[in-house]
């Protein structure tokens, strides 16, 4: 295959790609644009394995990597429960940084394969790329596996804090590029390429450790951005028009969900990444704070018989609703509700669970249809007609504090105003805060009823009751 | 050495030279335009910078209610790197680039299939309600 | 020709063919990257179907109450032509592509100045009300 | 200046072109793009003077250029009415086109300068991609000015339709492809070159006049949308990537705004370039129709009594405040109506008036502020709750018989529900139908009011009345 052939069809597998996260803009076009992301891979892959000069050798290892890696993906792709999604992602971004390790490693080897020069003789300008790529993999690599930890409970979610922390990270990162300097100068030696390697991906490990468990979903999307640059950095070495336009795709995603979460928590990145706030076990200073207040607590038949006589419910699912699968629960008892002539919506806040989009998966895949699935612009003001909000494991979401109290953590959030329902049933275990650890001042509301115990539980009971 | 000799290779010199100046000829005209025109680094700044613009624009276009999906297909596009681990272990002899070659294809595999097939089961379950 | 001479002449020669030969090497290493890439026409595809969808996704974000002024600012732009105009004039002798170049400088500059400057005057019409 | 350095400019003027388009997404930030436009032109201006091997005699040719060109842009762009805005926009077009065709016959007669070849020597892709810049360059040209003299009333609006006029485009279209086959394969001859610039010309000529003058909005914005791509083409033979960026903007804008308007209108934009669609002399059915039914009238009094009364006045302006320049006078209105406590805004059709976003830059003349005019879809369900509404000189954008009757012209075309107002006060001058030649329903409703005269007359009536 001539060079320009192959570059042209580099350049349709970028135009898909573009296509695949351009289908994402509605669920309609969404699967569509998947298929067109597995086309432009494919599309890739062979323009490379047509490509002029290929050797046999190479071919035998080339695919036997595919069907490894292939079979491995496949089978992790299909076996994972929903719920070990963001801990998935984030085991997927340490990879992507590795294999970006190895492909700097390659080329350092081999830089005739990539037009970059003779070994020891690469070109500057393709050592500066290369040596970008590598230390961004590195810290990509060992950060996402961190974050993968944390999500995966093999390590405490804890943020884990030392004196001169930040001071450590900033020398590390000075000696680091330091190196890169030397690695340029001296053409390209091994032994400093390797140096960079594990040092950055101390760096990396050393960047999240003190990041709270809960803050885990921002640092994925932010490692996910990370990954991007690297393939930028590793596309400009080998002149790869696929690469670089990917990379830029998938840096931009990552950097704007990062956004999109620090919003929604009304928190800035830095503080985020400063470490030392959050963890995953949730709030601490919860349960006893509201000690001589009286809370209405109920029973599941005292929900069924409010909900029964309503004419319109919204759903508000949180965090919760994913720790106790309670999503399959809740479609059953909505199909019930909207049997009996109710008319039942479920309202989405950008940050509930614990990653973007977390409960519209969940909701996905207890069969809701999407259409009766609202964001909290689309539904806000809709709260003050409705009869009940049904608050399932949602708790800061709801918090009205993020309103009033310029004190708190949450104060700025955007929040769902389901204050403003007639009736309020909060389903959650205890007076327990949530993963900000800021009191929520509704549970002590006239017009709220606590419905202690598990999210699933409660609403199977609640389904039993609206049987009768 | 005789004259004629000399001369002999003193005409054969003169040959070479003409032949060498021909051959620059042609490579210089080959050379001419690409020189002329910018490098690729400019080339490749530029279409970087116009990704990072569609790329901007198009994850802001994407509905909230698939960002998880996102997440995930993102991870299968950017194992387009495989790109470049195919090139160092397909284009090259010895054992490390091969070595290095063969992990890269392996991890980048794990990531297309897995990020993929991921993103397809989830977005198999988004159902409209008709 | 005494022998002597046509040595010289030989030696010379060798030395000629010898620097050719050198800048020879020299161009081939200047042309090699290049034309291992890919052709200039690739990537200004690839810019320009980038461009393309920038070009859709910043239009479609334009409010529609500043559609007009988007119509008299594209005008402003699209004179960028006047760059083609300024080389044709600039690096050529001769009337005809001077004259060419003149009148395209002239055309573009009215749409320059005409295209900004109008909306410019539109745009500073629009007021909030605070 | 070194190529590198040159082309890196390019690239920069480009990025602050993108910018300058994006700041137009809010009235707010658009004053800072058209800044960032003008400085990327300039910037392109500059790195092209200060490129390596300019030759002095060709600078006195540039700045004469750029001295006689710019003052008389600007000379236009301070003395034009605002009202102007469709024709003048249809002129700069014209000069686009026809200085695309004067590049490439620089090109032609100087390839050295573009590096593109010697004379009769040009390269075979060179040939092809400066023809197509050629043919579309002079296309634009020719249909740029027909769209002037038809907008700026020189030439009558009518269509003017003959028989076979469609084959006789598609054999000129035919036989200019043909040409631009002998042109590129002969290698460039000087008179093949000129012969296809004067049948283009021709071409862009008779694919103009069939179209109605009011269908010239359509046509002015395709071919901006043209004139974009034929920047492209000169950017691909100059490999010049500020051109290419450019032109895709500018193609896609035009293509774009045309799809608007004809989405606004319900029409496709083939049925709006085969032509012999409305004049701008507007309806021809309209006066006679409702003979027999019964049309209450009113006058200026009538009309400040019912407003002076109301709580909420919704004003739709539409092509006849344009004509009668009676913005000044509604800001005046609405003025007096706020000082009443009336809460008043303006409701914005995508297609009212002659051009895309035609009356919120009259509203802007006249000092109405952004945050009162609002879109259609912003505002189209406050109609129910408003006292007045106030259509001034806006006909087709209000007719019901775009949700109703099938077989009308403009059936399906969204359209502003001014009928679920209390009150539908209409200023125009006649019963004559509008735009599209369509009757209005709503004249003949029993909560209308006709208010028969001159729009900028009767609405300073008004103005005196409510003083009273
Ligand atoms: N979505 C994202 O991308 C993202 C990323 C980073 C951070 N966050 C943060 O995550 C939080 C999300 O808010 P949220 O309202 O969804 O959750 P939340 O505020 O963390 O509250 C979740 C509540 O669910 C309850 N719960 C836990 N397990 C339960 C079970 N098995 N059954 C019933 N209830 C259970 C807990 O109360 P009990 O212990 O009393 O049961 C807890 O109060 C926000 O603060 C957001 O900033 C989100
Ligand atoms: N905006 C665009 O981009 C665009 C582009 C192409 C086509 N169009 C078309 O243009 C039409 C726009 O709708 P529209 O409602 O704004 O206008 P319209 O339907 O054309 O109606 C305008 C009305 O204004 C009245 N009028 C004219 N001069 C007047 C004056 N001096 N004083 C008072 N009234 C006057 C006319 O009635 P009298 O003669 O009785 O006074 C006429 O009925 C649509 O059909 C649209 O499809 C728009």
């Amino acid at each position: 295959m001539s060079s320009n052939l192959t570059s042209l069809l580099y350049l349709i597998a970028a135009v898909l790609f573009i296509l695949a996260l351009r289908g994402l803009s509605s669920p309609v076009t969404s699967r569509r644009g998947n298929q067109y992301g597995m086309i432009g891979m494919a599309i890739a892959v062979a323009a490379t394995l047509g490509r002029h000069g290929m050797l046999a050798e190479g071919y035998i290892w080339i695919v036997a990597g595919i069907l490894v890696g292939g079979a491995a993906g496949a089978y992790v792709a299909r076996s994972i429960a929903m719920t070990a999604l963001p801990q998935l992602v984030a085991a997927f971004h340490s990879l992507v940084g590795l294999a970006a390790v190895f492909v700097a490693a390659g080329a350092l080897n081999a830089p005739a394969a990539f037009n970059i020069g003779l070994p020891h003789h690469i070109h500057t300008q393709s050592l500066i790329e290369m040596s970008v790529g590598l230390a961004i993999g590195a810290i990509t690599f060992s950060g996402s596996l961190i974050a993968f930890a944390k999500l995966q409970a093999l390590m405490k979610g804890t943020p884990i804090l030392f004196r001169f922390q930040h001071q450590l990270n900033l020398v590390l990162g000075l000696v680091i590029l330091a190196l890169i300097v030397v690695f340029v100068a001296q053409g390209g030696p091994q032994t400093v390429f390797w140096v960079i390697a594990v040092l950055a991906m101390a760096l990396g490990f050393l960047l999240i450790i003190p990041i709270g468990g809960a803050d885990m979903p921002v640092v994925v999307s932010m490692l996910n951005s990370y990954s991007g640059w690297a393939a930028c950095g590793i596309g400009f070495t080998i002149q790869n028009l696929a690469l670089i336009i990917t990379g830029a795709l998938v840096g931009a995603s990552g950097a704007i969900l990062s956004y999109v979460m620090c919003k929604g928590m009304n928190r800035s990145i830095f503080n985020v990444l400063l470490g030392g706030f959050g963890t995953d076990s949730g709030g601490v200073s919860g349960a006893a704070a509201g000690g001589d207040r009286t809370v209405k607590s109920g029973n599941a038949e005292d929900a069924a018989f409010i909900m029964k006589n309503a004419s319109k419910v919204i759903i508000v699912p949180g965090y919760g609703m994913a720790v106790a699968q309670a999503q399959h629960a809740v479609r059953e008892m909505a199909d019930h509700l909207k049997a009996e002539g109710v008319d039942v919506r479920y309202a989405i806040h950008p940050v509930a669970g614990r990653m973007p989009g977390h409960m519209n998966v969940l909701l996905a895949e207890a069969n809701v249809p999407y259409d009766d699935v609202f964001e909290l612009e689309q539904i806000n003001n809709e709260f003050s007609t409705a009869d009940v909000a049904y608050v399932i494991g949602a708790n800061d979401v709801t918090n009205p504090a993020a309103k009033t109290d310029t004190g708190s953590a949450i104060y700025g959030m955007p929040i769902l105003d389901v204050e403003k329902a007639r009736t309020v049933l909060f389903i959650k275990r205890s007076m327990a805060s949530g993963y900000a650890g800021v009191d929520n001042e509704l549970f002590f509301r006239p017009n709220t009823m606590m419905l202690f115990g598990d999210a699933k539980k409660m609403t199977e009971e609640v389904v039993q009751s609206l049987d009768h | 050495m005789n004259s004629n000799a000399l001369a002999d290779q003193a005409h054969q010199l003169a040959g070479n030279a003409n032949d060498l100046a021909h051959r620059l000829d042609t490579l210089s005209s080959i050379a001419a335009p690409a020189a002329a025109a910018a490098e690729p680094f400019i080339y490749l700044l530029t279409i970087f910078l116009l990704a990072c613009f569609v790329g901007y624009y198009v994850v802001w276009n994407v509905t909230p209610a698939l960002h998880s999906p996102l997440m995930a297909v993102t991870n299968g596009i950017s194992s387009v790197i495989i790109v470049g681990a195919m090139l160092a272990t397909g284009l090259s002899h010895g054992f490390l680039p091969h070595l290095f070659g063969f992990l890269a294809v392996t991890l980048a595999s794990v990531n297309i299939f897995g990020g993929f097939l991921v993103t397809q089961r989830m977005l198999s379950m988004f159902k409209s309600k008709r």
